[in-house]
């Protein structure tokens, strides 16, 4: 890895937290429509799988993926026009902080119903072959998904098919309120890849570098034909389930919320840059302000632009449109 | 009276079921952290065997409180948004509605599912459906959609005294609405529409959320001396046609007012039911005033000019006088 | 001109867009053993890249079909059976009906489901179901069901090459059925309806297997001097609306057939539109004909009378004729 | 095990088998409306887990269950009557062959819809443990319906809730025409349950006595309150997959289908029966008399039986009309 990109890494994680950090804003003073599910915490896993894989595989989302097109490199400026609802939002104010899509990046949608991007995921790697390309698919879900059905069925037509797609379980230990150790039945999800015959791989979700090594593997498997691999990052996220929801219970202690937090991504991967030479303190904070003023900037992007005509509202339900129906 | 939020009179009927009958026990993902308050405490009170805590498995529970309810439990899930019956669809057609008769009589069901419709509040296509009208064109489940606090209580409570399976669309644009709502016990049946307002010159039928837009747009009519009758079915299956029939009789012209998508809506099916039963009584065309075939767009500006709103009631009343005037 | 089956239709219209345009597929169970024949020989013509058995997951194939859709494919799905859509449906509503709106017009799904209406034939109520109306309430599907072997084809054909999600209801109590059918391409347009028989004095507008019993309806009653004008949809969404007016305009009375359940049916729907916009043509009642809201009992003698019958139809034409002749 | 009990299962062996072979006949004759689906082959599994419960424990099967309650000791005249469509059928002829239930045993309810009972049954476990009970559920299920997102779900719900359920996988290898091995990413479906963390056994399920060990011993599991197992019973259906539809296709070997009719319980555990002392073959024809018997008598009551009046379509949607609802 070269010290670029390691820079690059710490970039995007970057971008990710203070993205988030100004969405949680923008729902307090009311700004950001609808609640805010933010990946404050979870940057590093994040990041590292997106390096893994170039700009023109797919990736599939879910209701938590802000940071997700992110880390593949999409502008900041569209996104957050789209969590404002903003006409020049990725999805022309449509879909929102649940739903962002940008296909410029192979972000081909994310969906805020858990579980559901697992099969769209693998018809998205089996399109991939079958067009010829040795495009991969890359798909995050949280723990609570991988209770749903769609997960079960989504793997194993991927591994029957050998299809190209990595399936990275986002395990930040809970679904909204509910611990998955109480709610998933085995302790290590990364253990379900055994049904499906296919790699499970547990890994430090904290640690970007880790994961994206992982993350590689799994890659080069996928486009030698080998089929799909179950990655397991162990993380955490640092707010409530979403901003702007009243979640008032008492779920996680003090002291678990701050055995995370010592490991930030974002404090510990900037050390590790310094240890191991990659950069300055002082190329750091480089980076640290050039990236602020790009949330900035994408923050007065988005306040500054439009919202859709109220007409546009009645359009684009179909591609091609007939009869009555638009 | 004591004044209540709907939320509250949810809380309420479940809880006071679950006291008098030990029967009854409530699943749902995060229930125990209850985070719009409909089973606050309840862990304590009736520990965690009855207040289950789910995993993120929709067709998994609803299918297991089916088939506790055929040995007999008699569960309430509460299946958070409706827009997630979705993924529960196999077993809320296949089994819940579907097992009395399928089994000769040998099941029943009594079964008891909550869905907030969760709308005009920028959750986009995903989390914002109207669901109900699917559920009409499948036959065996009872379908309710309270649109009151005072309704609620009294409806879910006997929902949950019913044997079989009833659904109950919570309009989550109400949640936070009072009304006064008395101490003492009181059951609402199944199968009656309430008249919210008696008029004389058009029958406004409103479902859930709508008949508040219903009530509103009949205030301002009124102002003009044109007298809005509104009628809330409250319960959709069964659906009282005969207070429906019998006020359409009397105003002659009817508006059919509903949050769901129009095509095949709870809207459509009782206008058809009108334009046959009660055809000899109209004098103007029917009307439906329901969210256009859309998916629910993110951005507020899209989305709130979709719902049925006072305007849109208001202009659509006027149209059938203009009408019916017109030929007379 | 040669005679073909509607099967034999199915077959032919997606060989031929197969064999027209590479990214054409099929998904679904035993296709590649083909048990009613639609796909004979394709696994030999396409490879098993192209025709792909899939395992036992409807949810997920529907998904994957969607996700392949999205990034440049044309697949077409045999969910087999239509009461199979159930088990599928969170895919359906949430990703196939929404996916192009909710992303802005960024992805297409260009998909056809395919999906046999089982009716009739003592499946029972898991196998039985004709769910087009639940569909009709979700924006983003385009909803056909053919009733003839001709129109199966073209409009098949048109499906595929539609850029948009179509579901293809096909009525088994057709399958055999056979009719003239051009060995030369064609396609019929989606929104289009078909008159299938003109007529005077009452419209009869009915839905895929239904087609068949109004015009043995409209023979029996030319008997006696009763004119009736046939109108078939052929597709639901869109629904060729004007034909259907048109009709009424001219015949002043109607009456809708839909073998679905009645409730919130594509009757009920048709109903409401004319009871909206054909009112001052209309000069009887509305009669709609459609399967009771009951399950499909498994005992013949249960089943077979719930479905719309010619005498039926028969029954409710006079009906209408009977009520504007005593109010004229 | 004594002799008696051995005899008894041999006895439902043999219902079974002569049983299905009467409803073969019947669709062929067409009286028996719609298709049936045969448990001919896999009378050995479904008689050795029904006796390893008790009655009064509720049972789930599916689409190809006729076998089952009469391995749990229903009446087989009801049962025949209801595949006829007749009033006096367990359903009353509204369920017909692919939904049996008989309560009397505890069967509750067979499903169709392909891996729709598995949380059906974990559900119907649940109510068992609080209503106070020791009661099970036994749930049958095939290869095919290990695909399903319910079959994911079930097991999960089952697993976290340590439900007195059993569930038993019959893989007799294909889905309809589709074999397991192209379908189920796993080549032992038991392995399924590592990712639930309960035991998965692997059984042949062509030896009543073997599955009936290890059907007890998840019994005895269940009942103190350790959980759910997944038993999967290798096994056979020697008729295609519906008696009544037109399945052409070559999708096994004639060569395979004979090796597991080599094995064919009714043989191997007559002779094993003799061998072991249990009965002579004189005591053992006798039993085969007795069932023919019943089997004749149980047609014979089927086609005397009435049709249900027309009418009672209408009634039985609602255990509790009101309205216009029925
Ligand atoms: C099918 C479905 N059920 C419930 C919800 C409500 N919901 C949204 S996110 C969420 C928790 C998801 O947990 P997990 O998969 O672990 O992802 P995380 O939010 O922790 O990243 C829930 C219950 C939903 N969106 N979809
Ligand atoms: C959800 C669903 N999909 C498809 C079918 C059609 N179908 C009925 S049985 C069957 C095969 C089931 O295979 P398996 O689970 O192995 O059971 P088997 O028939 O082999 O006993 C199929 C595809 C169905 N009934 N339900
Ligand atoms: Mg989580
Ligand atoms: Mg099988």
């Amino acid at each position: 890895m070269t010290p670029d990109f390691l820079l690059e890494m710490y970039r995007r994680i970057l971008r990710i937290r203070y993205f988030d950090e100004a969405a949680v804003e923008l729902v307090r003073q009311g700004e950001l429509p609808g609640v805010a599910h933010t990946t404050i915490g979870q940057e590093a896993e994040v990041v590292g799988a997106c390096m893994a894989v170039r700009v023109d595989d797919y990736m599939v989302g879910n209701h938590r993926s802000h940071g997700h097109p992110i880390g593949k490199g999409a502008d900041m400026k569209r996104l957050m026009a789209e969590l404002l609802g903003k006409v020049t939002g990725v999805n022309r104010g449509k879909g929102g902080s649940m739903h962002l899509a940008d296909f410029s990046v192979g972000s081909v949608g994310e969906t805020s119903i858990v579980g559901s991007g697992v099969p769209v995921a693998a018809g998205a790697a089996l399109a991939a072959r079958m067009l010829g390309t040795d495009r991969v698919c890359l798909c995050f879900f949280g723990d609570g998904a991988t209770n749903e059905g769609a997960f079960h069925e989504g793997l194993n037509l991927a591994a029957i098919w050998k299809l190209p797609v990595i399936y990275l379980c986002e395990n930040n230990q809970y679904a909204v309120t509910t611990p998955a150790a109480e709610v998933v039945a085995v302790r290590n999800i990364a253990d379900r890849a055994r049904a499906y015959d296919i790699p499970g791989v547990v890994v430090d979700g904290q640690d970007p570098v880790a994961v994206y090594e992982v993350v590689s593997e799994a890659v080069q498997r996928a486009r030698q034909g080998l089929g799909p691999s179950l990655i397991e990052a162990k993380t955490y996220r640092y707010l409530e389930h979403a901003e702007g929801l009243p979640i008032a219970a008492q779920y996680r202690t003090a002291e678990e919320v701050a055995a995370w937090k010592a490991r930030d991504p974002v404090v510990t991967f900037r050390q590790r840059l310094i240890q191991e030479g990659v950069a300055t303190p002082e190329a750091l904070d480089q980076v640290v302000a050039a990236v602020r003023a790009e949330v900035a900037e994408a923050v007065a992007y988005a306040r500054s632009s439009p919202y859709p005509d109220p007409e546009e509202a009645f359009t684009g339900v179909y591609s091609t449109p007939v009869g009555g129906v638009r | 009276m004591r004044e209540i939020t709907y939320l509250q009179a949810i809380y309420e009927a479940q809880r006071e079921e679950m006291q008098r009958d030990a029967r009854v026990f409530i699943m749902g993902e995060d229930l125990e952290s209850s985070v719009y308050g409909t089973t606050r405490g309840f862990t304590e009170e009736f520990g965690r065997e009855r207040v289950r805590n789910t995993p993120l498995s929709e067709n998994g529970f609803v299918g297991a409180a089916a088939g506790a309810a055929m040995v007999g439990l008699r569960p309430i899930v509460d299946i958070n948004i409706a827009s997630f019956m979705y993924v529960a669809m196999d077993q809320l057609v296949s089994i819940v509605a579907k097992a009395t008769y399928m089994y000769g009589g040998q099941a029943r069901v009594p079964l008891v599912i909550r869905a907030a419709m969760f709308y005009n509040g920028a959750n986009a296509a995903q989390h914002s459906d109207r669901p109900y009208p699917m559920f009409m064109n499948m036959p065996g489940l009872k379908i309710i959609a309270p649109s009151s606090p005072y309704d609620i209580k009294g409806l879910l409570k006997t929902a949950i005294r019913d044997d079989d399976p009833v659904l109950c669309f919570e309009d989550a644009t109400l949640w936070f609405t009072k009304e006064a709502v008395p101490e003492e016990e009181y059951l609402i049946p199944l199968g009656q529409a309430a008249v919210k307002r008696e008029g004389r010159d058009v029958t406004v039928v409103a479902v859930a959320g709508a008949v508040r837009q219903a009530l509103d747009a009949a205030q301002v009519l009124a102002q003009e001396g044109i007298s809005v009758e509104v009628v809330d079915p409250r319960s959709l299956v069964p659906l009282d046609v005969a207070t429906i029939l019998a006020s359409v009789e009397k105003t002659g012209r009817l508006v059919v007012v509903d949050p769901a998508h129009q095509t095949c809506s709870a809207a459509s099916e009782i206008a058809a039911l009108v334009a046959e039963r009660g055809f000899w009584s109209l004098s103007a065309p029917i009307v439906r005033v329901a969210t256009p075939d859309v998916h629910v767009p993110f951005s507020p500006p899209l989305e709130r000019q979709l719902y049925p709103t006072s305007e849109r009631i208001v202009a659509a009343v006027r149209q059938t006088l203009r009408e019916s005037a017109a030929s007379a």
